[in-house]
């Protein structure tokens, strides 16, 4: 398939898109959508082929005037059984070639290595660094260098889920009990989104993914801020909301590193300030979301497994602070 | 003395002797005692359409709140169950019993029988689905209704991630609607194979039977899998065996295996009978016998197979080995050559005759239009790489319409207005029904042409909401904006059909002049058929006698509920065995059983006892009533 | 078989006389216990002879003692001059009874009032493992995180001193050793996310001299330039931090709640570190130092010299708590320090006490969870079919979380030349799950189920050749063993059972020779002293609990076979057999 | 009709209130002590009970809370360990819902903790509702009959148990290796 | 009314009944033996597929379960072929007295069965809650456990029927011959199910 084409098909599904694409197949961000969208413009042409066909077949049976039997009938029967056949090995050929070149894209350079853990309904993820001690841990935000492929282990804590990231890479499931893995190439830097996709209860349609592509320095440099333990919060709000996270209901669920927060069912919120939304993907991160999804979780996403404290107030005003300081 | 018909006994006499024999009993009991194959199809086709309006409303709900983004309308745990709804709704209320309720009706006429193999149980087959249906929408009129989908995913619809009776109300739905269609099937088969009239060898049986036979025996070998996938759910949820413990070893992709291995047969139960339809449509409205017979029979048969060999192409996200998937993929895009096939044998059998665009014939060119749109998305989903792409966004979502209504609802509409006069002896307004497939057409394709969209820019199946600025939101206000286009075409159809069936045009016995057998009694048919066996000796009866006397057998008792049965491969006349009475029991055993089933959603103790009083509606089913029943003659030993 | 098993006792009984045991610190054998291990040794041997293999059969009472109180008395009594020690379990009374006179009465009672809530944050059952006396003073833990002086005497309270908090999860269990001055006491609660320490404080005023913690930066762990371990895997910066997900270490165990030995001449310490948290090992990827293994420390500046690590990235909890038996014996001729230990995980280990190399590991029981330990790289090596991971059930791990033997002291005869080892044939399925860190909660993040491993006995009584490498006799016990052993100069061996039997074996071939049914089943250690009268006694503390009898102590209901994580599955049938109370019992010979 | 019926029964036990119930979230002030001098009882139990305890869905949740908050840790699954068995018919501070409550909220003085700050009040109610279905004072039909979770029955077969050696001294023999 | 008729041939004499597959009761019992062949076949698939996730099968600690009742239970059923053959070919045969006296003997070895039955689940050794394998192997017993109940109901219902004056008659030695081919089919299907159940988890 020729740059042209590509550039051809990039542009018509982006004007399909129309502005939007941050969740979708095109624009293409990584190696695999290239491929994707390759073979799509393959089958595309083949199955128009066939229904213009089919179509052109029917209108002239239904134009026809004269009739004359099944003259010349058989004939063309064999003919289109046999065109049939061979478009499909082409096909199928095309798809396993595609599959294949999939494949080898972890291969090509050292590779990041994640481990994404869905639950009901929001992402838990973990970057392995050089040790264990290393890792970094962080929540329904993804983080990848261009160029370099990340290779994603798959696990769930719960239901069947699905990983999914349009705009860089097919779909793989997460299962219970399994370890699944998936690889992505990114190749353009952007903010994408990916949304899970298998349905998986309540709130299935709030389980989103914020996928970062940034280039490799930007990324390192991510990576020392989300090493870092959380910010000492300095003023006298921020502690008092301190004093409340590490003490309180939010700290028998959430960890922050450096505080005695260290429960694990929810997300992390050392760096929670850094992330671009609220409860995987239900809210824009600031002060606005922050206030909206503490004060009343189950109006946001109902039946989450956020719960409805009843701060007062003072409390709710000094917990956002803090909150909000956890850049 | 037997009284027998022949040339002394014939005509009126004949008839009102077979009519008092064949007729059911009077009052409520004789109705609900029924086991005349006319009435049950046309209560299962009933009641099928009452899923299908229902369905339809749940349909509509869910394009209404997915019109604009983040929308409030219903709240995700009642979206959840009315998706779950549509879905299981379709496919196990409406889909397949339609099919089967046409068939019912059908085949035993298109085969010149008297009556359909085994009365008593399809009967009880009609009384186990109604039951079946009932049960899941009381559940879901009372919040329990199911919200797992209508694939019902372990470990999400297991006992930890779906709390209550509402995957257990998704499950036992299974079981009465599994024991209908395989009751339903074994009838169909057993009609198919030994009541063909004489001479109706299966080379010459129309074309909507032999996807009856390909289809029944579909079921058979699917329905077992979930039969057997719902009954361990339901054992996981209730006694506590962990099949789909993930933890203790078991497998919820076990749950997927077994789902799919029904799931996928499951599409070509629903569209091999519509393909029937097709054929019999264009048939009969382009003049000529169809075009490449033998391929077609060919064709059914081969999709029939196939489609037990593709299941794990809805499983390409699971991270299966990928040389199998390879596999699975040619599989998959194989079953397109059968379709192939039959798309050109029926557009060259229009190419050939002198096709006439009666409302019958507009649906088949635009079920051609549609269907093979959905076929050629479906060749696309067969590709792993593209599946990962598309599998669980909207872009399935407009291929499977595509394919179901596209393939499916549109021949059944067809096939609706084309059996209707024989059906109710009157004639289905022309100009309404053109109306109506304009409408239909424009608004169906309206819905779902811009779900391909949809669903390449990302948007997953199965959200209650979605944000706004994603892309998204024109195109599904459009598709919303169809889906209640949809509604009015189905309004005016049934419209249609009411006042057609109050003061519709008569319609003789043959008003499309079609060449099967149904088209040589009276319409609506009596309730014995046919007033003698009809001999045929070709693929098109009707035709070869061009409006002269049809060839028929004599012999046949007229007091006693008897039947011909013929050789499996020829037809040849071979037995004459009585068929069973009315009787009350189908209806007892089917309530009793109803009582078992639902019971054991709450306490495994209802298989035990309820067991008692199935067997003893089961005795009573079979224990002969009379002194002696025909078929009980005396032998000398 | 038989006559080859005797066989191999005579080979033994022929070499071993070469071998010397060094009961260091109390040099020749007073008659006294002032420790729980007798000596600094951990031999648990008496030098005591007048109770032999010929005349134990005659075993009469002297007296008995009720405590009143009906949890896990896992204690061993301790005699000093003529008054002997019980300290027992919550409330972690102190009783003196009066030896001198008739039926020992009881000559005073200390009681530290310990906090009410701290049984809620102990593990496995309110227990505690002894107390130890130096100088005119008895020192012991309280549940509540309290080490107490109390003067020998009189009773009166000499100080005592807080070490950590009830709040976090942190309890003290274990029994104190007095050495150079210094109480070395640890802390429990691996189950709770507790972070360990060792810690010594002065014997005269209680203050706090060196903590050295089991995780964490070397600083806290007090690894200096003196740290020369043996193996590669061991050495490294910081890997007490390195070794773990980032804060994983703050909460992840490695607590001291088992046995300390010395050695007077190099003035080492031994110790070994508990399981590393949570059980879940799916939630610290890595080494987990120091957690599961064994240190040598200076007494005086609490510096580590060596360490060993029996399980690294302990996926059990195999605590690697257990005693180490301090002797010299030959090593391909010639003589060497070593210490004896049978660890948990399955393996005796003969170690190089000065290097902490290990010469060698063997298994002495049913051992599938690994598949040996690699002597080259010191490592265990682990049985891929039985790596426990979050969210399966592994089934069929042998040992199980207990190990092969728990805290259950051995015993070692130098006359004989054999270690016996009161030990478990347990296996289990482990089902991993998330564990969330709340703190002052169990963090534990597995559901255990515990059974009879092959053959269908829980408890066996090895009898182990450390020089040959192999088990020379052993006894099968129904129910688990949960209690010490003891061997005297007599040639006799003690121990006792979870129903209550008390029993009394030939040293050199295992043959039952007395026993005595208790009031309640035994987990606690027996001790053999000499009375004021010069007779020798035998005495020991029943009373069932413990871990493993918490099914009873705890009033568990065992139709749950996870109770108790996991071990009321295997005790399920104790309730039927034995009750609570706990009760010494000294035996004397008429 | 029957059918009707048997599923009508079901209608308390299936709805699923997210926020819990829309009454106050007071303290519970339930007595626990079964001894009344000169006679009385307990009173009433609080109105909330009813809407949790044969609740499916709350139960659910009381599930997922007993093991994410740790009650698991203590109790096992129902049999105890650290605290007491919560599978058995005995209740030393009250098996009522609005007793456990109280118990969550307030403590127990031999080490249950306070839960009071550290959950809200409808986890405590919903974590209540989970507690008795444990004793089988639940309809069987509200309670899951498992968790996706190792399955908390015994092994069922195992190696028939030796008679113990205390009968026997000969069991003593060999090394088996 | 309908087309007028040209007779071409009178079927009067055709007989009543008939067996094997001229007969539609064979039929309809063969097609319910598909329907549940195709179950157990899945159930036995099933059964490989929960053996694949498994290290031990059985999973330790469990034990394989015991063979004797088993292994009865299949030699009784073996054996039933012998008086079910006699009693198939007597019926097709239309001959009263043997079926009047064999039918009982049938439907006693069907009830000796049921006892049998019970005691092979005892010998399990496992319960149906304690993991997958125990699931399955419950599944694969009751599965079968009911086909033996379900035929050997029919039998007894059949047997009390022969005793009637419907007894002797062409249709009832139809079915007669039927419950015999169904009866094949129960003990055909738990040659496969003892093997799954009783020998696989000892290789």
């Amino acid at each position: 398939m020729s740059k042209a084409t590509q550039a051809g098909m990039g542009g018509g599904l982006l004007l399909l898109t129309g502005c939007a694409g941050v969740q979708s197949i095109a624009p293409s961000g990584g190696a695999h959508t290239a491929a994707f969208n390759n073979l799509f413009v393959i089958f595309l042409v083949v199955c128009g082929f066939f229904y213009l066909l089919v179509i052109g077949f029917l209108g002239a049976a239904i134009l026809r005037r004269r009739r004359e039997g099944d003259t010349g009938v058989p004939m063309l029967f064999r003919a289109w059984v046999a065109l049939v056949s061979v478009s499909l090995v082409g096909l199928a050929f095309a798809s396993w070639l595609t599959d294949r070149a999939m494949a080898s894209y972890s291969e090509q350079g050292s590779p990041v290595r994640v481990r994404l853990t869905a639950n009901q309904w929001w992402w838990d993820v973990t970057y392995f660094g050089a040790s264990h001690s290393e890792d970094i841990r962080t929540a329904n935000e993804l983080h990848l260098p261009v160029g370099r492929p990340a290779l994603i282990e798959l696990k769930s804590n719960d239901v069947i889920h699905s990983f999914w990231v349009p705009n860089l890479a097919g779909k793989q499931d997460l299962i219970p009990g399994r370890t699944g893995d998936i690889a992505l190439l990114p190749r353009k830097s952007g903010v994408f989104r990916g949304q899970c996709a298998e349905f998986c209860g309540a709130q299935h349609a709030h389980m989103a993914l914020t996928v970062i592509v940034e280039p490799e320095a930007q990324f390192r440099a991510w990576s020392r801020r989300q090493l870092a333990t959380a910010r000492t919060p300095t003023t006298a709000q921020q502690l008092a909301g301190m004093a409340y996270v590490t003490t309180r209901e939010c700290a028998t669920c959430h960890a922050i590193a450096g505080t005695s927060a260290s429960a694990s069912v929810g997300p992390d919120l050392t760096h929670v300030a850094s992330r671009s939304t609220i409860a995987a993907g239900t809210l824009p991160m600031g002060r606005g979301g922050l206030y909206a999804w503490i004060a009343d979780p189950q109006g946001v996403k109902p039946g989450a497994h956020m719960p409805y404290i009843g701060l007062e107030a003072r409390e709710l005003d000094a917990v956002v602070a803090y909150l909000e300081s956890l850049k | 003395m037997i009284a027998r018909d022949g040339p002394e006994l014939q005509g009126a006499e004949l008839h009102d002797r077979l009519a008092r024999t064949w007729s059911r009993k009077p009052g409520l009991i004789g109705w609900l005692s029924t086991v005349d194959h006319k009435e049950v199809g046309r209560r299962y086709a009933v009641t099928a359409f009452i899923f299908f309006a229902l369905a339809g409303v749940l349909a509509l709900i869910m394009r209404t709140q997915l019109a604009t983004p983040e929308s409030g309308l219903i709240s995700a745990d009642r979206y959840n169950q009315i998706f779950t709804m549509h879905g299981s709704t379709m496919m196990f209320l409406f889909a397949v019993p339609v099919m089967d309720a046409i068939a019912i009706y059908l085949i035993p006429l298109m085969v010149g029988a008297r009556t359909i193999a085994f009365p008593r149980l399809h009967a009880f087959s009609y009384y186990m689905y109604l039951g079946g249906g009932l049960m899941l929408w009381i559940a879901f009129a009372l919040n329990i209704g199911p919200d797992i989908g209508w694939f019902a995913y372990t470990p999400l619809s297991g006992p930890e991630y779906d709390p209550g009776k509402r995957a257990d109300m998704w499950a036992q739905m299974i079981t009465f609607t599994e024991v209908a269609a395989l009751a339903l099937s074994a009838s169909i088969i057993g009609t198919i194979f030994k009541l063909r009239a004489p001479g109706m060898r299966l080379d010459r049986m129309p074309l909507f039977a032999w996807a009856m036979l390909v289809v029944s025996f579909m079921v058979i070998f699917a329905m077992p899998a979930i039969a057997l996938a719902s009954a361990f759910l339901i054992s996981d949820r209730l006694v506590g065996t962990q099949f789909f413990n993930p933890a203790e070893g078991g497998d919820p992709i076990l749950w997927q295996h077994m789902f799919w291995f029904f799931g996928h047969p499951e599409v070509y139960i629903i569209f091999l009978p519509a393909t029937g339809f097709v054929s019999q449509i264009t048939e009969t409205f382009s003049g000529r016998s169809i075009f490449g017979y033998p391929f077609m029979v060919l064709a059914l048969v081969a999709t029939g197979l196939l489609a037990f060999g593709l299941w794990v192409h809805h499983m390409f996200a699971t991270g299966l080995p990928r040389l199998g998937y390879a596999f699975y993929t040619a599989a998959s895009m194989t079953v397109a050559i059968p379709s192939g096939i039959q798309i050109f044998c029926w557009i060259a059998t229009m190419w050939s005759g002198r096709p006439r665009f009666a409302v019958p014939m507009l649906y088949v060119v635009g079920f051609i239009i549609t269907f093979v749109i959905g076929g050629l998305s479906g060749v696309m989903v067969a590709s792993v790489p593209l599946d990962l792409q598309m599998h669980d966004t909207y872009f399935v979502v407009a291929h499977f319409h595509y394919v179901l209504i596209g393939g499916a609802v549109f021949p059944l509409l067809g096939v609706v207005t084309y059996w209707f006069p024989k059906i109710t002896g009157r004639m289905m307004s022309e100009r309404l029904g053109r109306w109506g497939f304009g409408l239909l057409f424009a608004a169906f394709n309206l819905t779902f042409m811009p779900m391909h969209w949809t669903g390449l820019m990302g948007m997953p199946r199965r959200v209650y909401t979605y944000p706004a600025g994603m892309g998204w939101d024109v195109l599904n206000l459009v598709s919303t904006i169809g889906a209640f286009g949809i509604a009015v075409a189905v309004i005016l159809f049934l419209v249609n059909v009411f006042t057609s069936y109050w003061k519709g045009e008569p319609a003789g016995p043959n008003p499309w002049g079609g060449t099967s057998l149904e088209w040589a009694t009276t319409s609506p048919p009596p309730p014995y058929n046919f007033a003698h066996v009809p001999v045929v000796e070709s693929r098109t009866p009707l035709w070869d006698v061009d409006g002269g006397p049809l060839p028929v057998m004599t012999g046949l008792q007229v007091d006693e509920r008897e039947t011909l049965m013929t050789t499996l491969i020829d037809a040849e006349p071979d037995v004459l065995e009585a068929s069973a009475e009315p009787s009350i029991w189908p209806l007892v055993a089917a309530i009793v059983t109803a009582i078992l089933f639902v019971g054991s959603v709450f306490t495994p103790w209802a298989i035990v006892w309820g067991s008692i009083p199935v067997a003893i509606a089961l005795i009573a089913w079979f224990w002969p009533k009379k002194a002696l029943e025909p078929g009980e003659e005396p032998v000398s030993a | 078989m038989r006559w080859r098993m005797r066989a191999c006792v005579m080979a033994a009984l022929a070499i071993w006389p070469a071998m010397q045991a060094r009961a260091q610190g109390n040099g020749t054998d007073d008659g006294q216990w002032v420790m729980p291990a007798h000596d600094y040794a951990s031999t648990r041997f008496s030098r005591l002879d007048q109770i032999n293999r010929g005349n134990v059969g005659q075993l009469k009472i002297a007296f008995t003692f009720s405590t009143g109180l009906l949890k896990g008395h896992e204690a061993a009594p301790l005699v000093v001059g003529s008054t002997m020690y019980i300290v027992t379990p919550f409330p972690n009374y102190l009783y003196a009874l009066d030896l001198n006179r008739p039926g020992a009465p009881l000559k005073w009672k200390y009681d530290p009032k310990p906090a009410a809530a701290s049984q809620g944050v102990a593990c496995c059952d309110v227990v505690n493992r002894g107390a130890a006396y130096a100088n005119g003073r008895i020192f012991f833990n309280t549940l509540d995180d309290y080490t107490v002086a109390v003067d020998a005497e009189t009773g009166a309270e000499v100080w005592r001193t807080k070490l950590g908090d009830i709040n976090l999860g942190e309890t003290m269990t274990m029994a104190p050793l007095v050495a150079d001055g210094k109480v070395l006491v640890g802390n429990s609660g691996g189950e709770m996310g507790v972070r360990g320490w060792l810690t010594a404080l002065d014997a005269g005023t209680g203050k706090i001299v060196w903590r050295a913690w089991s995780t964490g930066p070397d600083k806290d762990v007090l690894i200096g330039p003196d740290f020369k371990p043996y193996y590669a895997m061991d050495r490294g910066k910081d890997l007490g931090v390195k070794t773990w997900p980032p804060e994983a270490w703050k909460i992840g165990g490695g607590n001291v709640w088992g046995w300390i030995s010395y050695d007077p001449e190099l003035k080492l310490v031994y110790y070994g570190t508990g399981n590393p948290g949570p059980w879940n090992p799916d939630q610290r990827p890595g080494d987990n130092k120091w957690t599961a293994g064994i240190f040598a420390r200076d007494v005086t500046t609490g510096q580590a010299r060596w360490y060993y690590q029996f399980s690294p990235h302990d996926l059990f909890d195999h605590d690697g708590i257990n005693e180490q038996i301090l002797i010299t014996m030959k090593v391909n001729g010639k003589p060497r320090k070593v210490l004896l230990r049978a660890e948990r995980n399955g393996y005796f280990y003969v170690m190089d006490r000065v290097t902490g190399q290990v010469i060698a590991a063997d298994p002495y029981g049913n051992v599938n969870a690994s598949l040996g330990v690699d002597l080259k790289t010191g490592r265990l090596i682990p049985n891929p079919d039985k790596v426990t991971t979050q969210g399966k059930v592994v089934r069929g791990i042998c040992p199980a979380s207990p190990g092969m033997k728990d805290w259950n002291p051995a015993a070692f005869s130098p006359r004989t030349g054999l270690v016996y080892i009161p030990h478990m044939n347990l296996c289990m399925d482990y089902g991993a799950m998330e564990a969330n860190y709340i703190a002052g909660t169990p963090y534990v993040g597995a559901d255990v189920k515990m059974y009879a491993g092959p053959g269908g006995n829980r408890g066996v009584f090895t009898a182990w050749d450390p020089g040959a490498r192999k088990a020379v006799w052993e006894i099968k016990e129904d129910l688990p063993l949960w209690s010490g052993a003891l061997v005297t100069a007599g040639d006799v061996v003690f121990y006792g059972t979870m129903d209550g039997w008390f029993k009394a074996l030939d040293a050199t071939n295992g043959k039952l020779l007395w026993q005595f049914k208790a009031g309640s089943g035994i987990i606690g250690q027996p001790i053999s002293y000499r009375a004021p009268d010069g007779k020798q006694h035998i005495a020991v503390l029943a009373g069932v609990g413990g871990w493993a009898g918490a099914v009873v102590a705890g009033g568990l209901d065992p139709r749950d076979p996870t109770a108790a994580l996991g071990f009321a599955g295997a005790t399920a049938d104790l309730p039927g057999k034995t009750t609570g109370g706990g009760m010494l019992y000294d035996f004397v010979l008429p | 009709m029957i059918l009707g019926l048997a599923l009508l029964s079901g209608c308390d036990r299936e709805a699923r209130e997210v926020r819990g119930k829309p009454l106050p979230e007071t303290a519970v002030a339930a007595q626990t002590s079964t001894l009344f001098p000169g006679g009385g009882s307990a009173g009433p139990e609080d109105p909330r009970a009813e809407m949790y305890a044969e609740n499916a869905y709350h139960i659910s949740e009381g599930g997922r809370l007993y093991r994410q908050m740790n009650c698991v840790g203590c109790h096992a699954n129902g049999g105890g360990g650290m605290g007491p068995a919560l599978m058995d018919d005995q209740w030393r501070y009250g098996g009522r819902m609005d007793q456990i409550v109280a118990s969550i909220d307030q403590g127990r003085p031999n080490g249950m903790p306070s839960w009071r700050g550290k959950l809200t009040p409808t986890q405590m109610w919903q974590l209540a509702a989970y507690v008795r279905t444990l004793s089988a004072n639940v309809p069987k039909d509200a309670a899951p009959s498992r968790n996706d979770t190792m399955s908390n029955i015994y092994p069922r077969t195992l190696a028939e148990p030796e008679p113990p050696s205390a009968s026997d001294p000969a069991g003593a023999k060999g090394p088996a290796r | 009314m309908s087309a007028p008729h040209r007779f071409v041939r009178d079927v009067s004499a055709l007989p009543t009944h008939a067996f094997g597959n001229r007969s539609l009761t064979w039929w309809g019992v063969i097609l319910f033996m598909l329907m549940e062949g195709a179950g157990f076949a899945l159930a036995g698939g099933a059964y490989f597929i929960l053996k694949s996730h498994q290290g031990d099968w059985p999973p330790s600690p469990i034990l394989p379960p015991d063979l004797l009742a088993g292994t009865l239970f299949t030699l009784v059923m073996l054996a039933s072929e012998i008086p079910n053959t006699i009693v198939k070919k007597k019926a097709e045969a239309e001959e009263i007295a043997p079926v009047r006296l064999l039918l009982p003997i049938i439907a006693a070895i069907g009830g000796l069965l049921l006892v049998i039955r019970a005691f092979e689940f005892g010998s399990l050794n496992v319960l149906w809650t304690d993991n997958p394998y125990g699931s399955i192997v419950w599944a694969l017993l009751v599965l079968h456990t009911t086909h033996i109940v379900t035929d050997w109901v029919d039998t007894l219902v059949l047997t009390a029927l022969m005793f009637t004056r419907h007894g002797p008659t062409g249709k009832r030695f139809v079915d007669v011959s039927e419950n015999s081919l169904y009866w094949r089919f129960v003990w055909l299907t738990w040659l496969p199910i003892y093997l799954l159940i009783y020998w696989v988890p000892r290789w």
